[in-house]
C-alpha cells in the first residue's frame, strides 16, 4: 500500500471509476483548470476528453437538475462543488426532485448521482464559505451522506458513492485534503453505512464527524498520557444511513457519549446521534449525552472568532474530563492542530 | 386496459409513409382521447375517488398531440404537474392511467405520484414535476445523456408561460445552447399562471428573449395539430442538422380552473367565457373533426373511432375504481434503489 | 373574544398590523386572487391598495431577496407560500443571506422579514407539497421559526412575528386555517419563544407541533377516558428559539416524553428535542423519549399510504400505552380526525 | 483614519458646479486611492495579518470611480467579493477598511466581515456577498424600498460577468422592469469567472439579452472614468425620468489572479501578460493620470494629492495592525436583532 493525500486518493478514484465505467462523468465549476478543485480533479479531463470532464456556467440550480436528467438516463455524473455553500443554490432539486424522483416513478427510475462538495474552514472563509450542511441533507428521505475522514475512507467511500444507484451526497473538508494515509492501489469500496473504529477505548465514547476525528484523536491522546484514560472514536463516516449499531455498541460499553459534530448543533447530526443513543442506550448511558458543534451564530472571519467558532481537540478534553469527574489538565506546552502554522499567502 | 390502435410502436418509421389522411386521423384520435379522458375525470371527481388535485388539459389538446406526433418512440418528453395529455399522447396503457389517478396497486406509479407527478418511462414520458420549471434543468441533462451516448433522439420538454419566470429556466436555455443539445423546449402559453395574467407578471415577451439566448423559435397560436405536428417536425429536424436547441412557443387558452375540474370565469380574474369565444369557435376537437369531414372520412368512420376510445376510457376507469390500494408496506419501497 | 377562524386569525392580524404601520407590506404568488392564499390575503389589496399588496413573478429566489433589500432599507415585507416547497426555492438567501446579513455588518443592518409558508397535508398532496421544513430552516442560525396552532396563536405570533427585527418563518399547517377559537379582537403579542401548555397532566408529556397538536388532544381524551392516565401536552410553538425551560419542567414532573413533531424524524427537530430532553432530565426520565414523524419516505399520493406517511392520534396513543405499560384499548368505535369526511371536490 | 479631502458629502450637490478639472481631480484621486490601498495589501498579505481571501480591484478602477461619481450619497450601492474598490469610493474611513481587513474592533464590521463582506451601510454600500449574484435581488428589494418610500434616490449593484449566468439575475431584471424600480445595473466583465472565459459559460450576448428583458443598456470598454461617469450621469437621469432600469455593461481587464495578490499569467488560462497590452497601455491610472497633465495641472500638484493618499494609507494600516482583535464574547452578538 502507498501512502498518499487524501486529494490524490479522491483523484485516483475518479480516474479509476471512469477508467471501469464509461457513463461516470465529472462536471462542475473549475473541475478543469490548473488548481483541479484543490487537486482532486487534476489531469481528469487531459485523460478522458472534454466530454466526460468539463466546467458549467455559473448556473448551479440548472447544473444540479443537469445530473439527475443524466442519471436517470443512464449515466452516472459527479458533480462538484468548490464549497457546500455554492451546492444550496441547487436545494430544490434536492429536497424536491432528488429525493423523490425514484418513489414518484413507483420505482422505474434510478438516479446514480454524486454530488461532491467542500465543507468547512479554510482562512478566515466566513459565512458563505464555510457551511457543511449534512445534517440538512440527510434530514431528506431519498438522499444519502457520506462524510470521509481518511484517504482510505475517501477513495473506498467515494468508490460505493460512485457505484450506488442513489444520490450520495459527499462531503470533504477542505484541511482533511492535506492529511496522508496508506491506500490500495487497486479497486475497493467501503460499505455506505458503516462506522469506523478509528481508536479503541473502554472509559469513553466519541462519536466524530470529518474533522472532528483530527481533533478527537489529539484530545484522545492528550486525555490518555494526561489522565490514562482509553477514548473510544467512532466516525460514522457516513450520516445517512448511519450505522447505529456499531456507536450503540461502543456507548454501550462506556456508558459515556459525547458527540463532536462539524456542523452547527441545534436540530443537527449531532441532535440525532444524541436522540438515538440517549433511546438505545437508556440503562447503560452513566451521564448524558453531550454535545459539540459549530456556535449558534454565523462563521464570523476573524482569527479569534473563527477559532472560537469551530469546535476544537480542548473542548473535547474538558468535556471528558467534565463527564469523567477528572482534574482538569494542565495543556499548557501541548501542541494542537492550527491553520495559523500552514498558511503563507494566497490561495 | 390498452389501446393498441391508438399508438403505434412504430409510429415514427411508418410516419414518413403516413398518408395526410392516416396522420390526421391519429391526431384526432389523439386529441379525443385526451379530451374524452378528462372528461371522464371531470364526471367522477366530486365522488372523491380520486383523491389527487388535477391541473386538466382541456384546451391544450392539439399542441400536445400535434408535438409528441412529431417525436419518435425514444424521443423523451419531461413535463409538469399538467401532465395529463402528455401520458395520453406517449403511453397506451390507459388502465394505469385512472389507476394511478385512484391510487391503486394498477397505477404507474402504484399511485404514489398521483395526477401532478405522473409519468410513464416506458414511453419515454420520462417524469413531470409539480414545482414549476423544475423538469427543465432535468431535460436538459437527458438531452446531454442523448449526445453523450450518441443516440440520435431528442428531448422534448413541456412547461407553461409561468415557468419561463423561473431563473433556472434561463440558465438550462444558456447551457443547452452552450452545450449543443439535441433539446425542444415546448411553452405551452396559455397567458395564466394560476390566476395571474402573462402582463403583470412578465415585462419581456418570450420569443424574443428566448432568441436572444440563442435559440431557434417559433411561435404560434394555432389549435390546428397538424399544423403544430408540422412546426415541430421542422425543429426536429433543425435541431438535428444545425445543433442548435428549438423552442416553440405555442399559446392556448385554459378551458378550466388551474386546478380542479370546473370552469370559472364567474371568479373574474380573466373575464367571462364570451370574452374566449374565438377560442372555442377553434377548439382544438371541433377544429380536427371539421377537418376529417374536410378529408372525406365520413361520420361513421369517425363515430368508431370515439366509440371505440369511449369504451376504453369506461373501462379502465371501472378497472382503476375496482383495483386494491397499495398495501402499506409499499409506503417504505422505492426510496432507495 | 370573538371565536374566529385561524385564517381569519391570520388576516385580522395583517389588516391590524399594516394598519399600525406603514411600513408593512405584503406579496407574494397569488395572494391578490379570489382564493386570497386559503383566505388569509382576502381583501388586503382592496384595504391597501397595489402598493402595498402585489403579486410578483413565478421567481421565488429573486422574492426571497427582495425581502432583505427592503428590509433593511426599513420597510417590513411579509412573504407569503402557498407551500413551503416553493420557498426552497429561496434557501440560497435563507441560509446564505437572511441568516448572516446583520452580523456581516457588524451590527448596522437588521431584517425584519417575515415569510409565511403553508405547511403539511391536504388532499393527495404528494410529495411537493407537504413538506414542513422547520427543523432545516430553524438549524441556520440567524433565522427564528414559528408554528401557531390555535387562532389565537397565529394571531399573537404573526403579530410579533411581524414586529421582530429579525427574519422569522411563519409555518402554518393547511388543516388548522378550519379551526376555530377565541381570539381577542384588539392588538395582542404572544412572544416568540415561548412554549404554551395545551393541556395540563402529570403522568406523561406529549410535545407535539402545529397539527400534531390536534393529534395529541384527541390522544390524551381517548388515553384518559380508556385508562384515565392524564397526559400534558406542550406546543414549543416556537421551533427556534425554544422554550426548554416549560419542556424540562413538564417532563421532570412527569418523567416521560414523547416527541409529536410534524416533520421527518432524522435531524428533525424531534431530535433535538429528545436530545435536549434526555441531557436535562437525565436523572428524571423513567423511559426513554420516544419520537414520533413522517416516516422516512417522500409523501405518497394514494390514500392508504398517505395516511401511514403522517403520525395520528392512533399512534401517539399506542405509545403513552406502550411506555406506561397498559394494555393496549380497543379503539374500534373511535372517531379519529380525517380529511376524507370534509373533502368533497376540488380545491 | 477618514480621508477628509476625498470624499465630499454633498459631493451630489456640488457636482453640477463642479468644474471639468474638479471633477477628473476627483475621480483621479479616488482610481489612485484604489490602486494603491490594494497595493497596500499585496505588500502586507504575506505576512498574514490578513486573515481573509482577497479578490482585488486591480484594473477596475475607473468603472467604479465613474460610476459612484455619477451617484448621490443617498443612492445606495451593492457589491459582491470583489467590493473593495466599492467602499472606496463610498466611504471615506479607512481605517475601518484596514482594521476590517486585519479582523480588527477597529474594522467596519469588526472583523466579522472580512474582505469578501465588507460594506459601509452608513455610506451607502449596503452590502455584498461572496455567493455570486446573491446581492442583485437584495439590491432590488432596497430599489422597491426606495419607490415604496417616494425617496428620490437610485440604487446600483455591481456584479460580475459571471454573475450573469446564474437564474436570479433574470428573475431580477423580469421584476425590476416589471415594477419600474430606480436601480442601475453595473456589469463589470472582465472576461472571467475565476479562470474560466467568458465564451466558455455563455452563449448570449450581455447587451442583448438584458435589453430583451426590456432594460436600457449601455456598453463600454473605456478606461477612462469621466466617461463612465458621464454614462452614468446619463443613466441615472434616465432612470428618473423613464422609470426603465438601467444596465452598463463595461469591460476591464483584471490584472491578477481572481483571489489572492498575485498575478498568475503563467497559469496558462488566459494568455500571458503581453496579450493584454492594450489594456495596460490604458490603465486607469495612468490614463487618468495623462489627462490631469492634459488639463494643464502641474506635477507637483499630482504628487501633493498622491502624498496625501499614501499617507493616509500607510497611517491606516499602521493603526490597523496595532488595533486589538475583538473579545471573544463578541462572537455571539449581533446574530439577532
Ligand atoms: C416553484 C413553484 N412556485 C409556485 C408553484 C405554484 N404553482 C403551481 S402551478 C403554477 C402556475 C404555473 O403557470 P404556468 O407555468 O404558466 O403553467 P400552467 O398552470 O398555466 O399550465 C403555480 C404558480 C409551484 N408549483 N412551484
Ligand atoms: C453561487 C456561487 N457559485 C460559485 C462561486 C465561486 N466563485 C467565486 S467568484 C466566482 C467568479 C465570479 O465571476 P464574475 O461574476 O465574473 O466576477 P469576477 O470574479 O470576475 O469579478 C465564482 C465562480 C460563488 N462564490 N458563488
Ligand atoms: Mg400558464
Ligand atoms: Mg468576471
Amino acid at each position: 500500500m502507498k501512502t498518499i493525500t487524501y486529494r490524490e486518493a479522491i483523484n485516483q478514484t475518479l480516474v479509476q471509476e471512469m477508467e471501469r465505467d464509461p457513463a461516470v462523468f465529472v462536471y462542475g465549476l473549475d473541475v478543469t483548470d490548473h488548481k483541479g478543485i484543490f487537486g482532486s480533479t487534476l489531469g481528469i479531463e487531459d485523460k478522458f476528453g472534454a466530454e466526460r470532464c468539463f466546467i458549467t456556467p455559473l448556473s448551479e440550480d440548472a447544473m444540479t437538475g443537469f445530473a439527475l436528467g443524466a442519471a436517470i438516463n443512464g449515466l452516472r455524473p459527479v458533480h462538484i462543488h468548490q464549497r457546500v455553500d455554492f451546492m444550496i443554490l441547487g436545494m430544490n432539486q434536492f429536497s424536491n426532485m432528488y429525493s423523490s424522483c425514484r418513489y414518484m416513478s413507483g420505482g422505474k427510475l434510478k438516479a446514480p448521482i454524486v454530488v461532491r462538495a467542500v465543507i468547512g474552514r479554510g482562512w478566515g472563509q466566513s459565512c458563505q464559505h464555510s457551511k457543511s450542511m449534512h445534517s440538512v441533507f440527510a434530514h431528506i428521505p431519498g438522499l444519502k451522506v457520506v462524510l470521509p475522514t481518511t484517504p482510505r475512507d475517501a477513495k473506498g467511500l467515494l468508490t460505493t458513492a460512485i457505484r450506488d444507484d442513489n444520490p450520495v451526497i459527499v462531503l470533504e473538508h477542505r484541511w482533511l485534503y492535506d492529511i496522508e494515509g496508506e491506500v490500495p492501489e487497486g479497486d475497493y469500496v467501503i460499505p455506505i453505512g458503516k462506522a469506523n473504529i478509528v481508536r479503541g477505548g473502554s472509559e469513553i465514547t466519541v462519536i466524530a464527524t470529518s474533522w472532528m476525528n483530527v481533533e478527537a484523536l489529539k484530545a484522545a491522546e492528550v486525555v490518555q498520557r494526561k489522565h490514562g484514560v482509553e477514548v473510544e472514536i467512532v466516525d460514522p463516516r457516513t450520516v445517512y444511513p448511519l450505522d447505529e449499531e456499531t456507536i450503540v455498541a461502543s456507548v454501550k460499553k462506556t456508558g459515556h457519549c459525547i458527540v463532536a459534530d462539524y456542523d452547527w448543533v441545534f436540530c443537527g447530526f449531532s441532535a440525532e446521534i444524541a436522540a438515538m443513543v440517549s433511546e438505545r442506550c437508556f440503562k447503560e448511558l452513566k451521564t448524558p449525552v453531550s454535545r459539540l458543534g459549530f456556535a449558534h451564530t454565523p462563521c464570523p472571519t476573524t482569527r479569534p472568532l473563527e477559532n472560537k467558532f469551530y469546535p476544537s481537540a480542548v473542548e473535547i478534553i474538558r468535556m471528558v474530563e467534565n463527564k469523567l469527574g477528572l482534574e482538569l489538565a494542565d495543556l499548557r506546552g501541548e501542541e494542537f492542530y492550527s491553520y495559523e502554522n500552514k498558511f503563507k499567502g494566497p490561495f | 386496459m390498452f389501446l393498441k390502435s391508438i399508438i403505434n410502436e412504430d409510429d415514427c418509421k411508418k410516419r414518413t409513409a403516413m398518408t395526410n389522411i392516416e396522420l390526421n386521423k391519429e391526431l384526432y384520435k389523439k386529441i379525443y382521447l385526451m379530451r374524452k379522458a378528462e372528461e371522464k375525470i371531470q364526471e367522477v371527481y366530486y365522488t372523491d375517488v380520486m383523491k389527487t388535485p388535477v391541473h386538466l388539459s382541456l384546451g391544450e389538446e392539439a399542441i400536445v398531440a400535434g408535438v409528441c406526433q412529431a417525436l419518435s418512440v425514444d424521443d423523451q418528453v419531461y413535463g409538469t404537474c399538467r401532465g395529463h395529455a402528455l401520458y395520453l399522447a406517449r403511453s397506451k396503457n390507459l388502465g394505469a392511467f385512472y389507476g394511478e389517478l385512484c391510487g391503486k396497486v394498477t397505477g404507474v406509479a402504484k399511485g404514489k405520484a398521483g395526477s401532478m407527478h405522473i409519468s410513464c418511462p416506458e414511453s419515454g414520458f420520462v417524469a413531470s414535476s409539480a414545482i414549476v420549471s423544475s423538469t427543465i434543468p432535468v431535460a436538459l441533462g437527458a438531452a446531454f445523456a442523448a449526445k453523450y451516448k450518441k443516440s440520435n433522439h431528442i428531448v422534448a420538454v413541456f412547461f407553461g408561460d409561468g415557468a419561463t419566470e423561473e431563473g433556472v429556466f434561463w440558465e438550462t436555455l444558456n447551457m443547452a445552447c452552450l452545450k449543443k443539445l439535441p433539446i425542444l423546449f415546448v411553452c405551452e402559453d396559455n397567458g395564466m399562471a394560476i390566476h395571474a395574467q402573462i402582463k403583470d407578471r412578465q415585462n419581456y415577451s418570450i420569443p424574443e428573449a428566448t432568441r436572444s439566448f440563442g435559440l431557434s423559435v417559433h411561435s404560434d397560436d394555432t389549435t390546428d395539430s397538424e399544423r403544430i405536428y408540422s412546426i415541430t417536425e421542422q425543429a426536429v429536424q433543425d435541431i438535428k442538422k444545425t445543433d442548435v436547441p428549438h423552442l416553440l412557443h405555442l399559446k392556448y387558452h385554459r378551458y378550466l380552473e388551474h386546478v380542479g375540474v370546473n370552469e370559472d370565469y364567474s371568479a373574474g380574474y380573466r373575464g367571462q367565457k364570451d370574452d374566449y369565444a374565438d377560442w372555442y369557435a377553434r377548439d382544438p376537437v371541433l377544429f380536427q373533426r371539421e377537418k376529417l369531414k374536410l378529408l372525406g372520412i365520413i361520420g361513421d368512420e369517425i363515430k368508431l373511432m370515439e366509440t371505440e376510445i369511449d369504451q376504453a376510457i369506461n373501462e379502465s376507469t371501472k378497472l382503476a375504481l375496482d383495483a386494491p390500494f397499495p398495501a402499506d408496506s409499499e409506503l417504505f419501497k422505492d426510496v432507495y434503489a
